[in-house]
């Protein structure tokens, strides 16, 4: 029964960080973006502005919503809910710190830690792109469907990369679990550099970064939703809260893709060098690791919205010709080196 | 016809994408910085794109073609005497005088032997040419400053005389008045000489005036 | 069989349209087999309105057709009439000209440039440029005291001296500008994504150029060199110093690459104007001498200059009275546009994008 | 006079009418005659007039309605026997040429009569003929024969009037009222 609370109170924390980091997320970009461009961005609200997400959000509540005639209802609907909730979950198998003692309980700062984490991750990344296709039929407008075919290509394609990315890091590994990933990246590689998956995976990150932006629709990837060429893409029917289910879903999205990143190539909540559990109490380590993990986190959230405002767009069959030309070979010979050195070392 | 084979080689830098991206990163971010520690700093105008507008305003140029004022001359009598040259030079005719007779008595009012009984500018048709202040003999119509035009009914964007003198005392008080501009120097007439080449041709026959006809 | 095509619809509201163009695409997934742009959407009546009204009061009209670049197109129409009725321009009031002109074709390449970075994806590289654009702004601003619409220059001269800070304020500005277009250069033309994105997309041959009656940047990155200022010389631009940019394919990249280097060559041209400007003296005439009242004798003219989007021609005729008996307007982007179903045949609908936005077609002067 | 010797020399007969303002020339031509009197323009060595800058039409309704311009029309109208004297053809299609060798412009006008509207197009030889010609019928109702989509270009397709001729109101007739939206 202790137990069943204990998960409660993990998911219940969990989904309101993620929202609330998601929402930050939406100022954080806009505010960045601002300065990168030399502007101000919203300011006006709050101290910096930061309760701009807060007048969005009752914006977003309160706008009439509104169903084209034309529209098939259903799956105009489901479309955003679609797509979200795989975003909200896919969050559930991350470690987002080591550990916390608690009333001399220990708990694992993970919702789950399940031995099949990466397949998890897999399928579930693999749900939102439902949401897209879907609204995008549904909303029976030219550009939407444009739009929702154009992400369900790159998804597809950019799929198998990222599968073949992961199975790199799961050679050098041998597991499955998120959460001994972590634990096998303590201490030090070669005896001077941190004992980082990026290290033993440099061009399998590359190629991870570069499926993860695609997977989150992203600049220089944001082809389903390119405001120049088909007007919004899917959510061009789109108003009020479901067009924030969408917005908000991408934010989730990118939050999961770096907390990943940071899991899979940046050693979760370790700090180079320093072992914080020989000199912090049970409590405060377990702070200060989930502490490092989110800093970790934020820099990849961070390049997100800094690679957004300085790189173009491709186009669609430059997309396609780059996934199947260039990182599916990259990625099944970074596969074969990887198997080859592991047994190498064995 | 068709299109011409396009063959363009990419240096390697090019070819391998990250080169130039993390290039362009850096170029980014060192303008995020800037910006970033300008938005820190107190102030109005920080950051070079913006003006919080309600709060903070731009300089506007002196001679800034924004809502006409009707002039007062030092004596505090109207200029306009309702000639209606503005009226006529004005390209989107937004323009309406009545003119009246200066009556017995009204001289003090009135600088000339007519004055406008009615002046009347439709600000939602002008297109704030200058045209007007040119085309004005006593200098009694100026485009002054004001930008701030919008309004919520039609009837409120024509502005009367009493609006168009108010702008002037307005102006008058905050010192924002148009400096005056010294008269455009002209060419004599004799000396039209060639000032450049308008539009030499190899076989036009020279600047020939008037028309020329025959097979 | 017969086959499907899907019928999209870009515009007349549309995020990447610039003004109220209209294209009508057929595709094929996302190649486009047909492309019929429709126009009109702005259409004013402006050769219409000519007719009713004097000489003079045209020059303000002539702002709305480029309004991007409202100058070039007062000073075409400027030259028009005074070539119409035989009257001499003062060389100080043509430098002044020339030196607005080229600095409305900086913000016109800016615009263009700008826009043809937003519409393929990188928002950044336009507000680095458009901040300068709105220093150029500025300087007219202070020239004559309007931003956008200038109703720049009289029929006979100009209206003003430059104000006394020009030079000064040039100076400042001068080395921003060129930074700020460096910045734009090194972001976007060596960054893969970019160079995929435009080299080769809506290429066109110099022959096919010439018989869709191009002009201006779109005609010399097909690879022609024609420059109005060269080869037809007016307002002394024959005394200046500077190059001419040419292309070789005709392509986005070309284009974008013609106008960017443009920018350089205006900012030449400009240090030269201003040294030839302060040389004269102070009391030169502006205006030539012009009734007041002005009247054309019959006869009928065609003058046309390089505006920053090709060549912007008027023709008028006049016939006795104060008011043009006909004018004629020949826009550059129209005769551009007109080519844009061959242009963008059997390409893909983002490219359709990009290539509309680096024709730089300006709607106000496409329809008129 | 250079050019107008070339040009006449060119022509030839072709010619009806030319005349010289300002240094541009304008040569009339017989309106059955254009996509002859282009070609040879195009082709002529000393010439090679090879790009068209304009095309447009033109109302000369007001203009000859005047008594003295009436007259002055007059000795010009010697070759066309089927129109009578005191009624020249109302319009005007005029072309603007331009040699890319010499840089050399010239004007090429044809008149049309208001009972026979029909041109033959030039858009065989440039296709920059396209739209202007499509603006002209537009304006004008001139109709080119040949023309590959002679349709309305700038105003909508069921506009009743011709809007750039003299008689059409500066203000309109109220035809976008009668304009019926959506389906």
């Amino acid at each position: 029964m202790e137990a069943w609370g204990v998960a409660l109170i993990k998911v219940v924390f969990i989904w309101a960080w993620t929202l609330i980091i998601a929402t930050l997320m939406t100022w954080v970009e806009r505010r960045g973006s601002a300065m990168i461009q030399d502007r101000l961005g919203p300011n006006v609200c709050g101290p910096f502005g930061i309760l701009q997400p807060l007048a969005d959000g009752i914006k977003l509540f309160t706008k009439e919503d509104i169903v084209p005639e034309k529209a098939k209802k259903i799956l105009f609907a489901l479309g955003p809910i679609m797509f979200a909730l795989p975003a909200f979950s896919a969050y559930a198998v991350i470690p987002f710190g080591d550990k916390i003692v608690i009333g001399g309980k220990e708990i694992i700062l993970q919702v789950a830690d399940v031995n099949i984490g990466f397949l998890y991750i897999m399928a579930i990344g693999a749900m939102s792109v439902y949401g897209i296709v879907v609204g995008g039929w549904g909303s029976n407008n030219k550009f939407s469907i444009l739009g929702g075919l154009r992400s369900t290509a790159q998804l597809i394609s950019y799929e198998v990369p990222f599968g073949l990315a992961l199975l790199s890091v799961v050679i050098i590994y041998g597991t499955f679990s998120l959460r001994e990933i972590v634990l096998h990246q303590q201490g030090t590689f070669l005896g001077f550099l941190p004992n980082w998956g990026i290290f033993k995976q440099p061009l399998g990150f590359i190629l991870f970064i570069v499926t993860a932006y695609c997977e989150a629709n992203r600049v220089p990837f944001d082809l389903p939703e390119a405001e120049s060429e088909i007007v919004a893409g899917y959510h061009t029917e789109y108003g009020s809260m479901r067009l924030g289910l969408y917005l908000f879903g991408e934010y989730v999205n990118m939050y999961t893709l770096s907390a990943l990143m940071v899991t899979l190539y940046f050693g979760g909540w370790h700090i180079p060098y320093i072992d914080m559990s020989k000199f912090l109490g049970p409590v405060a380590y377990g702070i200060a690791s989930f502490l490092v993990f989110f800093l970790k986190t934020c820099f990849f959230l961070w390049l997100f919205v800094w690679v957004r405002w300085t790189v173009p767009r491709f186009r669609y069959d430059q997309v396609m010709s780059l996934g199947w030309k260039s990182l599916i070979p990259l990625a099944l010979l970074n596969l074969f080196i990887t198997a080859f050195l592991v047994q190498l070392t064995i | 016809m068709g299109k011409p084979e396009v063959k363009r080689d990419y240096t390697l830098g090019e070819r391998l994408y990250l080169v130039e991206i993390v290039k362009g990163l850096g170029i980014t971010w060192k303008h995020f910085m800037k910006n970033f520690r300008a938005s820190l700093q107190k102030g109005p105008h920080t950051v070079p794109t913006c003006w919080q507008y309600p709060w903070d305003k731009r300089e506007i140029s002196p001679i800034f073609r924004g809502e006409h004022m009707l002039l007062l001359d030092e004596e505090g009598r109207e200029k306009c005497v309702a000639c209606g040259m503005c009226q006529r030079v004005c390209p989107a005719k937004c323009i309406t005088i009545k003119r009246g007779k200066v009556k017995e008595g009204e001289e003090a009012k009135y600088a000339g032997k007519t004055y406008c009984a009615s002046f009347e500018i439709d600000l939602l048709r002008c297109i704030f040419c200058g045209l007007c202040e040119e085309a004005c003999n006593k200098g009694a119509i100026v485009l002054g400053q004001g930008y701030e035009l919008a309004d919520f009914s039609r009837q409120a964007c024509v502005a009367d005389k009493k609006r168009l003198i108010g702008n002037f005392l307005r102006a008058k008080e905050e010192g924002r008045l148009k400096p005056k501009r010294p008269p455009v120097p002209v060419a004599g007439a004799k000396d039209a000489k060639a000032a450049g080449p308008q539009k030499a041709k190899s076989a036009g026959g020279g600047q020939g005036k008037g028309l020329k006809r025959g097979v | 069989m017969a086959q499907d095509y899907v019928k999209i619809n870009i515009g007349p509201s549309h995020p990447a349209m610039h003004g109220t163009l209209r294209v009508i695409a057929e595709t094929d997934g996302e190649t486009i087999i047909n492309a019929e742009p429709e126009i009109g959407y702005l259409h004013r009546g402006v050769e219409k309105l000519a007719e009713s009204m004097t000489y003079h009061q045209f020059i303000p009209v002539t702002d709305r057709l480029n309004y991007c670049s409202a100058i070039p197109n007062n000073v075409a129409y400027e030259m028009a009439v005074e070539k119409l009725m035989g009257i001499e321009v003062p060389e100080k009031a043509q430098l002044i000209r020339v030196i607005m002109m080229e600095l409305s074709r900086i913000s016109d390449h800016i615009v263009c440039v700008g826009i043809l970075g937003v519409d393929i994806g990188a928002l950044t590289p336009f507000f680095y440029l458009f901040i300068q654009r709105e220093t150029i702004y500025e300087m007219f601003e202070w020239y004559n005291g309007s931003r956008l619409t200038n109703t720049f220059g009289r029929i006979g001269g100009v209206e003003a001296p430059l104000f006394p800070g020009f030079e000064q304020k040039w100076i400042e500005f001068k080395p921003e500008l060129m930074k700020a277009i460096d910045e734009m250069d090194k972001l976007l033309t060596h960054n893969r994504i970019w160079m995929d994105r435009t080299i080769g997309t809506t290429a066109f041959s110099a022959e096919d150029a010439l018989n869709w009656g191009f002009t201006g940047p779109c005609l010399r990155a097909c690879g022609v060199k024609r420059d109005l200022r060269r080869d037809e010389p007016y307002c002394m631009y024959d005394k200046f110093e500077f190059d001419i940019p040419v292309g070789k394919y005709g392509d986005v990249f070309d284009r974008y690459w013609v106008r960017m280097i443009e920018m350089y060559e205006s900012i030449k041209i400009i240090d030269q104007a201003i040294e030839m400007y302060k040389a004269l003296p102070d009391d030169a005439p502006l205006m030539a001498k012009v009734p007041k009242i002005l009247k054309a004798s019959e006869g009928e003219i065609y003058s046309a200059i390089e505006s920053p989007n090709g060549e912007l021609g008027f023709y008028l005729r006049g016939d006795g009275s104060d008011k043009p008996y006909r004018l004629k307007i020949r826009p550059p982007c129209y005769m551009v546009y007109q080519a844009f179903g061959e242009l963008v045949n059997g390409e893909m609908v983002a490219d359709l994008i990009a290539c509309l936005s680096s024709l730089n077609v300006i709607a106000g002067e496409l329809d008129r | 006079m250079q050019l107008l010797e070339r040009i006449k020399g060119c022509l030839g007969g072709l010619i009806i009418d030319i005349s010289e303002f300002h240094g541009d020339i304008a040569v009339e031509v017989d309106r059955f005659k254009i996509v002859e009197a282009l070609t040879r323009l195009r082709d002529d060595e000393s010439l090679s007039m090879n790009f068209l800058s304009d095309l447009f039409g033109l109302d000369n309704k007001a203009f000859y309605e005047k008594p003295k311009k009436k007259a002055k029309k007059g000795d010009a109208e010697g070759e066309e026997e089927e129109k009578p004297k005191e009624l020249p053809p109302r319009f005007e299609v005029v072309y603007l040429l331009l040699s890319l060798k010499t840089n050399e412009r010239m004007m090429v006008k044809i008149r049309v009569p208001e009972d026979d509207l029909e041109v033959s197009s030039v858009t065989s030889l440039y296709k920059a003929a396209t739209w202007p010609e499509r603006e002209a019928f537009d304006m004008f109702g001139i109709r080119f024969k040949g023309h590959p989509n002679l349709k309305r270009l700038l105003m909508w397709d069921d506009f009743p009037a011709y809007p750039l001729r003299k008689d059409y109101p500066l203000e309109g007739r109220g035809e976008e009222r009668s304009l019926v939206y959506g389906d």
